[in-house]
């Protein structure tokens, strides 16, 4: 019954399993590296090293909710990223011209892409394939195959600038603000649909713990210089795909549409319209992945993104998003992306060899996942 | 602290042969500095390689060795280095358009030409094929520099045909197999020698050559000395390598970067543009090797005579 | 040795801390067929699969006594080793694998090598189709190629290839004809006298009447009444498991029929295989305001394309016009239909009507989301408000709109479908055999919804095989058969009798 | 009404589009190469480069089919192929030990993914992805990241061999018997079920075709060296899945579960023991793919396979296996890696740039698979 209870806690929580993983791979590596690990300035490089497979998990997880994939993504992101290098260096644009241009073509392609998926019917798979080859083979042309350097240093600062201390702290504030808002409006909506609430000092506690990690996060940020541009947009994407995803009409059929695609179509939901959007976003979100990953390299590069698309959706995976579809949270996914992100950044601050990172790298995540379908296994 | 430092070595990829070696020499070399050595490899991907240097740097090292995978997309890691006032030598490959403190390598115009006169010697005429290297890679640009200097006279004198060119992803030999394959085809094997440019490519195009019976006919150039060419050298089916005494860059990479850390000025030869600045280069000079001279190698204590007879 | 087949005692299956069974007690004696009677979610399906191990031991609390001795089977393998063989309330076939290799399927016949003994499969599946009365069923092909109907006689076919003791037989009949279900009940007597045990669920009482020695009513996972059948009838039946006498199965609500609201033109859909045959064959009708037409016909007379072509939802490739007030209109897509004012419950419930991840609530409201949406946001209150509405209008059984709607008994998921189409508020409401799985009471109220409905001026056309309920509330009634319409007829003094024989093409065209 | 006809036809012959596909490609080719293309030590050459991925097609094809995917082939067939180097050269073994221990190990590894797919219960997707970290690694740490060469000259003969012609001969002979013996158990077979049969002369045509096609085939090859031995392995292992697939119990079962796991568990059927099985299958053929790829490669490399599980995932979709599982052929995947290798092959021979060469494939892929989708879409 002991077991029982255990294993229901976890059902509750999903991302416990996770969070708890996090936290233990955290402690071995900050142990090992005599706490090299856990400084601030090496949290903050780890967030930015996730920021990318981060914004694009954004994008992947409304995608595999459906019932889709998409493979193109690294390619895309490569291909986005350089046309931004060259819009700057070789036509010298200025930054907002460069940044609307980059994010209107990555809407485009990925509505293109939409498009072949929901109207022309191809396989999403077979798209993103496709989509692999023929995108990074138009940034090889159009590139020449040499990289393109060096961008401006405004482009430059979207992958390496920081929010100023202050504004930071602000941001805090308001987060936990929008926390207590947000508990308060689930207290009302539980009691609505008439299911038991939880006692007020649980939310309560649930609501300091939020604003002490708020805090925490915020502080340890400050403390080296500031929250990186690149964790802050990834936090902007956190909340509005999870706005979308449990507070709008779309989001609500995206998940109906990936559960059943039948039953949502004969609910009178444009099954194929919806399709063709997530699509668009993700087209979007490789946009923005391209520029960061461009900003941060200051340069355009032909091989940026090769093989991007495998921890994209792994990170969505490992972040608890059904294989099958009809299920999946964007929470979960960017937690799926720190994972990996902390454990590529922990074992080589460790100094391990490339061969045993590679297989620690291997067995950890497929343990992590083991943990997370045995916990959960409680239902069923 | 100055007398033992800690060095970080970012190689691209340690699944090129070559870079195994020279991890192993330079370690060895640097321990005996006294300084600690942190390896990390990028498999072939530069924002792993990136991510990587951010790593070293909060691991606090003192300077930075960088094989970079693509020349062109440090510059801001380098820059991050800069800030946490680490010393950054580029090892073999250059770092373009960056704030690099030394450059080391090998003549690699020098080594693209001692291939293509090693050939041209063989075949003074015919038709050529250059299998290039990773087209990230600047060394395989200035490789192929050094193949057109001696080759570009007699092209255009017409004695030699150029029947194709293309540069192999990552110096991938299973690719270099395949294009060659298909360019013995598409020339109907007519194909007179193949400027390969290292010695990972050259086995995937023997392979082909040998698929058509042509292995040993048609020569084939390389670099690097790879153990599975030396072989190939002394069974004839590689024309020649070029020989890079890996203990003697790795040996003086390590003398730099302790150097560099002790503020002291290095001993460097000449300067190289990248881009950024005038980096402080130190050239060292490629030994070509063919059959005739591979005792080279067990006396310089490179490989054992019972490695090269393949016991 | 026991006297009993099997006993269960104190049988406890809890989901997520609801306990669908709470303490339920259950045996059978050897030759005996029970009639398992309830409400929809009363338990009856989960009770079943508690005793073939669907939930393995462990995952329920109880005890179950087989043959004398306690059984603790973890999986449907060892239940069916020992003789207990059940037929799902849900088709359990594989559409990719013959017709053949399913009813064989997991108890193949094999040649050294574990090849398959395809001569031998076929030749024995024949036997039995040909026993159920299905000779016109091609055990080659894929069962795909056959409708919900045949491919129920199949999966029953499947159960009788296995050696049962015990045959549990879950709404077997909910998808055949009458016809049909005479054959079903034929067998289950021949299986009686060879000593087979048998429980026999269904929500058509009279069938349980004609073939069971116990009536075992169950409520809310508790057990009600055992009686001998001797003793019982339908109404008695009924009663004890709406906890009330019901005095009559149809409702009577005036209506009154206006003018004409729908007009379906020379309607033809071809079969998306075989586009040279029709399945729907030029077939035009009108339908009037406040009017409910039944169309009846034999399985597979293309009932459902046709109302899926209404829809905008057929597959294939169709033409005819339909005419909406007056005005044509064109039905493309399910979308465009809702937008024109028709609505679908869809036959195959599973397949096309629910969404499984999604909560009860949010599969009700599916269809209108929009309507509740300020700016992007849902405004979840409204939203359900309008759900509670919807679930108490209908008297759907749910603990929590927030439950997924896969929690729901078979007969609740229909009410929460029929709420989604409802709240569209349609002109023009179409529904394909609403009532298939559903317990006597909520059928009532499903009738009572059709005529308030029509009543308040909507048109309805309601697909189905049960005569009865066609005769019980249609005004107007066609009949279908071989995709051609065969029968038009005003609901006065009209007869099963009738029907059938215009369904087997024996009587033209009496017109309305 | 024609139109629809057309359509009937491809739906019936589901591979016909793609084997107009492959006419029209090779087609092209050929008049660009003027003719080189279509020589017979060309087309010796293409099968040869596509033997691998066909290979692996063989074993993937049944775990698309069952509803899974493997991404550790290319992984795998690295680290089995550096395996069979290392037995080589540096331990001596003869070879037909090195052969059965290495198929011994691709079995025990194959075995192992399915274990964790089946009884662990950890998706497929995550096993597949750690499995390609974790062999890739445990290649470099044995391999040292060296390529190990030269193999035997016994091994190198199993890539680069070639059937005598006059064997070559006797095996098309029998082929054609075969399928005759096949042409007749199907009349049969119809017959005895009252299924409409095809007239005589149809069939006899069928025959027909199918022996010249076959000795076309011998006879191309045997103009060339005769049949190339990975080629001759790849017939083989077709004529074994097929059987598999559509003749044994196991093979049965494999759709069963793919199409409707419920009903295949409740059934009866032993779905987790089916699942490990055809990992292990899988892991088999890694190791047949990683033999003949050293014997071609006539050395072990440490980035042997890299980004194989891509081609061979691609030839399952293009050759009709469905992404939801359930259904698919062995021969289909065949063809659809036969359209992959003429696309590289015929734009390598062309000299195209590399770019370019990525943009048409990419293109072609989805082209492909937009034709047989819409050509069958008659059902949606
Ligand atoms: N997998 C499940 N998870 C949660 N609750 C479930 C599950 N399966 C069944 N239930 C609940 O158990 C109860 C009994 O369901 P069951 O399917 O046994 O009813 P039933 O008597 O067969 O009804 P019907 O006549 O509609 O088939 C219902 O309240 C249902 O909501
Ligand atoms: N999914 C399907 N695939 C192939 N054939 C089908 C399918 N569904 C039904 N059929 C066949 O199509 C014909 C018409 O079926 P349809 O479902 O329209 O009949 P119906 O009158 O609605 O009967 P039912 O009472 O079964 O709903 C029948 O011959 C049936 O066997
Ligand atoms: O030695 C070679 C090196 O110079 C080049 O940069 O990368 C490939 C190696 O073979
Ligand atoms: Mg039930
Ligand atoms: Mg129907």
């Amino acid at each position: 019954m002991k077991n029982t209870q255990f294993k229901q806690l976890f059902t509750q929580y999903k991302l416990l399993a996770l969070m708890v993983a996090i936290a233990l791979i955290w402690a071995f590596f900050s142990w090992k590296t005599d706490g090299d690990f856990a400084t601030a300035r090496n949290l903050s490089n780890l967030m930015r090293q996730m920021a990318i497979t981060g914004i694009l998990a954004c994008g992947m997880v409304f995608i595999i909710i459906a019932g889709e994939i998409d493979l193109s993504v690294g390619s895309l992101l490569g291909l986005l990223g350089g046309a931004a290098a060259l819009l700057d260096v070789s036509h010298h644009l200025p930054l907002p011209a460069t940044l609307a241009l980059v994010l209107f073509c990555g809407l485009l392609v990925g509505l293109f892409n939409g498009y072949l998926t929901a109207y022309a019917g191809i396989p999403s798979f077979i798209v993103g394939l496709g989509g692999m080859l023929a995108y990074r083979g138009v940034l090889l042309g159009v590139s020449g195959g040499q990289t393109i350097a060096p961008v401006s240093p405004e482009l430059t600062a979207l992958g390496q600038g920081y929010l100023a201390p202050s504004l930071g702290v602000a941001l805090g504030v308001l987060l936990v603000a929008l926390d207590v808002l947000l508990v308060w409006q689930q207290r009302r909506l539980l009691a609505l649909h008439r299911l038991p609430l939880r006692s007020l000092w649980t939310d309560g506690l649930r609501v300091l713990a939020t604003a002490a990690a708020v805090g925490g996060f915020v502080y340890l940020f400050n403390s080296y210089e500031g929250i990186p541009l690149p964790v802050l947009l990834l936090l902007v994407l956190l909340g509005v795909f999870s706005y979308i995803a449990t507070q709008t009409v779309f989001g609500r059929r995206i998940y109906a549409l990936g559960s059943n695609m039948e039953a949502a179509r004969l609910s009178g939901v444009n099954v194929r319209a919806i399709k063709l959007w997530i699509f668009g976003l993700m087209g979007l979100m490789c946009a923005l992945g391209g520029l960061i990953n461009t900003a941060r390299l200051a340069a355009g590069s032909p091989s940026a993104g090769t093989a991007g698309e495998l921890d994209v959706i792994a990170a969505c995976f490992i972040g608890g998003t059904s294989m099958r579809g009809g299920a999946g949270t964007v929470h979960g996914a960017l937690i799926g992306a720190l994972v990996m992100a902390s454990l590529d950044n922990g074992m080589s601050m460790l100094d391990v060899d490339a061969y045993w990172q590679m297989i620690v790298k291997g067995l950890i995540l497929t343990f992590a996942v083991w943990v997370d379908v045995a916990t959960r296994s409680a239902r069923r | 602290d100055a007398n033992h430092p800690k060095i970080g070595f970012s190689i691209d990829d340690l699944r090129v042969e070559r870079w195994t070696r020279d991890r192993d020499f330079f370690v060895a070399a640097a321990e005996q500095l006294g300084a600690k050595v942190y390896v990390q490899s990028a498999d072939a991907s530069e924002q792993r390689q990136m991510a990587q240097i951010e790593n070293l740097i909060a691991r606090g090292v003192d300077v930075l060795v960088i094989v970079p995978y693509n020349a062109t997309v440090l510059a801001n890691a380098v820059s991050q280095a800069k800030k946490a006032k680490v010393k950054v030598l580029s090892y073999d490959r250059l770092i373009l358009n960056a704030d690099v403190d030394a450059y080391i390598s090998f003549d690699n115009t020098a080594v693209g030409e001692l291939q293509a006169t090693a050939l041209v010697q063989l075949k003074p005429k015919g038709n050529y094929y250059l299998l290039g290297g990773a087209p990230t890679d600047n060394n395989a640009k200035m490789l192929r520099e050094g193949q057109l200097k001696v080759l570009q006279p007699l092209v255009d004198k017409g004695a030699i045909k150029i029947v194709g060119k293309q540069w192999v992803k990552d110096w991938s030999a299973a690719e270099a197999m395949a294009i060659v394959e298909n360019a013995l085809t598409a020339n109907g094997n007519k194909i007179d020698a193949v400027v390969a440019s290292n010695d990972g490519t050259a086995g995937g195009a023997i392979q082909a050559l040998a698929a058509q019976k042509l292995a040993g006919k048609v020569p084939v150039s390389g670099q690097d000395a790879d153990l599975a060419a030396v072989r190939r050298v002394i069974a004839g089916t590689q024309a020649m390598t070029v020989y890079k005494p890996l203990r003697q860059i790795a040996g003086e990479a390590a003398k730099l970067s302790v150097q560099l850390v002790r503020g002291e000025k290095p001993a460097t030869q000449a300067q190289i543009d990248n881009g950024y600045k005038k980096v402080d280069t130190l050239l060292l000079k490629p030994i070509l090797l063919t059959s005739a001279n591979v005792d080279l190698l067990v006396k310089d204590g490179f490989y054992t005579q019972a490695q090269l007879a393949g016991k | 040795m026991s006297e009993y087949l099997f006993e269960m005692r104190q049988i406890v299956k809890r989901f997520g801390g609801v306990a669908a069974l709470n303490g339920i007690d259950l045996k059978i004696r050897p030759g005996e067929c029970i009639g398992l009677c309830g409400e929809n979610g009363a338990g009856k399906s989960t009770l079943m699969k508690v005793l073939s191990a669907v939930y393995p031991h462990g995952s329920w609390e109880g005890e179950i006594l087989w043959e004398g001795q306690p059984l603790r089977a973890h999986s449907v393998r060892e239940t069916e080793a020992a003789g207990i063989i059940i037929i799902h309330q849900e088709l359990m076939l594989v559409p990719e694998l013959s017709v053949a290799e399913n009813i064989f399927l997991g108890h193949e016949l094999t040649l050294p090598g574990g090849r398959m003994n395809y001569p031998a499969m076929n030749q024995r599946a024949e036997a039995l189709l040909r026993e159920l009365r299905l000779p016109d069923v091609n055990v080659v092909l894929p069962v795909k190629q056959y409708g919900g109907g045949h491919q129920q006689l199949i999966e029953i076919a499947k159960a009788l290839n296995k050696q049962a003791k015990l045959l549990i037989l879950d709404e077997p009949s909910a998808s055949l004809t009458a016809a049909e279900t005479d054959v079903l009940l034929e067998i289950v007597r021949g299986l009686k006298a060879k000593g087979v045990a048998c429980v026999y669920i269904s929500h058509k009482l009279e069938e349980v009447a004609a073939i069971c020695d116990t009536v075992v009513v169950i409520r809310d996972g508790q057990h009600i009444a055992s009686t001998p059948m001797a003793q019982m009838d339908v109404p008695t039946i009924v009663a004890q498991m709406v906890g009330r006498e019901m005095s009559q199965m149809y409702p009577q609500i005036p209506h009154a029929v206006g003018e004409v609201v729908l007009e379906a033109r020379h309607i033809s859909c071809y079969d998306p295989d075989q586009p040279s045959r029709k399945r729907v064959d030029e077939v035009s009708f009108s339908l009037r305001k406040g009017e409910v037409l039944g169309i009846a016909g034999l399985v597979g007379a293309g009932r459902t394309e046709l109302v899926s072509k209404l829809f905008g939802a057929y597959g294939g490739m169709s033409e005819g016009e339909i005419w909406l007030n007056g005005r044509k209109v064109e039905n493309r897509t399910p979308l465009q239909a809702i937008a024109h004012g028709f609505a679908l419950v869809p036959e195959d419930r599973k397949q096309h009507g629910i969404v499984p991840d999604l909560g009860v609530g949010a599969n009700i409201t599916l269809s209108v989301l929009q309507r509740y949406a300020r700016l992007t946001r849902i405004d979840s209150t409204a939203e359900l408000l309008a759900i509670h509405q919807q679930i108490s209008q209908l008297a759907l059984k749910t603990a929590s709109p927030a439950l997924p709607i896969t929690a729901l008994s078979g007969g609740n998921q229909q009410k929460a479908v029929l709420a989604k189409m409802l709240l569209t508020e349609p002109q023009v409401l179409i529904l394909d055999e609403p009532t298939r799985g559903v317990d006597v009471g909520a059928k009532f109220e499903i009738y009572r919804l059709i005529l308030e409905l029509a009543a308040q001026g909507v048109a309805i056309i309601m697909v189905s095989s049960e005569l009865p309920e066609v005769l019980g509330i249609s005004d107007r009634v066609l009949v279908m058969g071989e995709g051609r319409l065969c029968g038009d007829f005003i609901n006065q003094n009209l007869t099963q009798e009738q029907l059938l024989a215009a369904a087997i093409g024996q009587q033209q065209y009496s017109v309305a």
